[in-house]
């Protein structure tokens, strides 16, 4: 296989400054009007008295960059944006922490807005990445995305 | 001929581990059967199977050197 | 006039870092799941020849915020958000600069998705605010809404 | 009565200043014909007039104190 497969990985969560860093390089694009961005956050989510800690990520690896290099030809092909960047955590994510983070940039604004969030919908239900919820006492249960 | 089954998510509490070689019995139908009789509880389990990361059916025939990943239901960002 | 009217209005461009600083801050706010951001970018468009170097905004400020409380009370009602931040430039800001900051935030990404772009939508026809677009080699154009 | 009216992006090409004192001449509709025989360029823009940061309509009176805010489409963002 022979395509270039960027990466969307990243060890454990994504900081707020690698989000202005990568808003911060699209100054020189002068031709961007409006970027979209939609950031993942772990909740404390309560379940019979237990809090989520944390959600560590695994997955299968390859076939999420295989199928996200599909989704971004879809959303490219299907929304004149200017650029267009995802990141996913790997590993453990605490709560308060961000794990996933997708940004658009176009012309105008509504390309930007309805690709980022056709992307997001995307990555939940097509990239093979499992999220398991640690409580802050022990234990785990396996999250579901609904 | 041997082939490797990968497992992710809560589907590797059941098997115990998240690979595993077994013979490669023909169709992936087979390979379920083999795999389910081991692991009785995979078959109250949701998953979809891939063949080198693509989803596939239940009577494509294995071939050497596939890996074989059972997924359950994605649950990223 | 007695309520409390929140000041949306920054000197100049929109820095990345305090866009960071926004998104750090949410860290403790662990009930919720999603962030939507819209960013507005001035463009370098090219008109007969000229590009647009920036764009200088003014505003009828006091009503401005007036309208800003009106909206802010109507998304709140509208969606289950846990919170809402619009921050808009006056005065001069570069092309390639960020002249409007839209972040919304709430347990399930939906809310905040169709919040941030409703948000977005209104304060584009809602708030008096008028950008006068200077050229690089002197002159300028006031700029129109689509 | 002199009452004040403030204006605001290409409105100030024409009349020249952000603000202007004049006399109150009742309601609006007879504001805007003082105001347009004086500055004949306004008749062809677009605006719209607020009475204290509340648009307004052409039969309202105009009373002391009152802000007359004449406004161009607006093209924030």
């Amino acid at each position: 296989m022979e395509k270039k497969l960027k990466n969307i990985f990243m060890d454990g969560a994504i900081a707020p400054v690698f989000i202005a860093d990568s808003i911060a390089k699209h100054a020189t694009k002068t031709d961007i009007g409006g970027h979209s961005i939609f950031l993942g956050q772990v909740r404390a989510d309560q379940i019979a008295g237990k809090a989520i800690a944390a959600i560590e990520y695994t997955s299968n690896q390859e076939m999420v960059l295989e199928k996200m290099h599909a989704i971004r030809e879809d959303i490219f092909q299907k929304y004149p944006l200017t650029c267009m960047h995802v990141y996913h955590s790997l590993g453990t994510v605490k709560a308060g922490e961000i794990c996933l983070f997708v940004f658009t940039s176009a012309k105008h604004r509504k390309a930007a807005i309805d690709a980022c969030s056709e992307c997001v919908e995307r990555i939940k239900a097509e990239l093979p990445i499992w999220g398991k919820e640690l409580f802050d006492n022990d234990g785990y249960q396996w999250k579901v995305n609904s | 001929m041997k082939i490797e089954l990968i497992f992710f998510g809560q589907l590797t509490d059941i098997v115990g581990a998240s690979s595993l070689m077994v013979d490669s019995p023909g169709t992936i139908e087979e390979l379920k059967k083999i795999v389910i009789e081991k692991y009785p509880a995979l078959a109250t389990m949701q998953y979809t199977i891939a063949v080198n990361n693509k989803i596939t059916f239940d009577n494509v025939v294995i071939t050497e050197n596939d890996t074989i990943a059972w997924m359950p239901p994605f649950s990223g960002g």
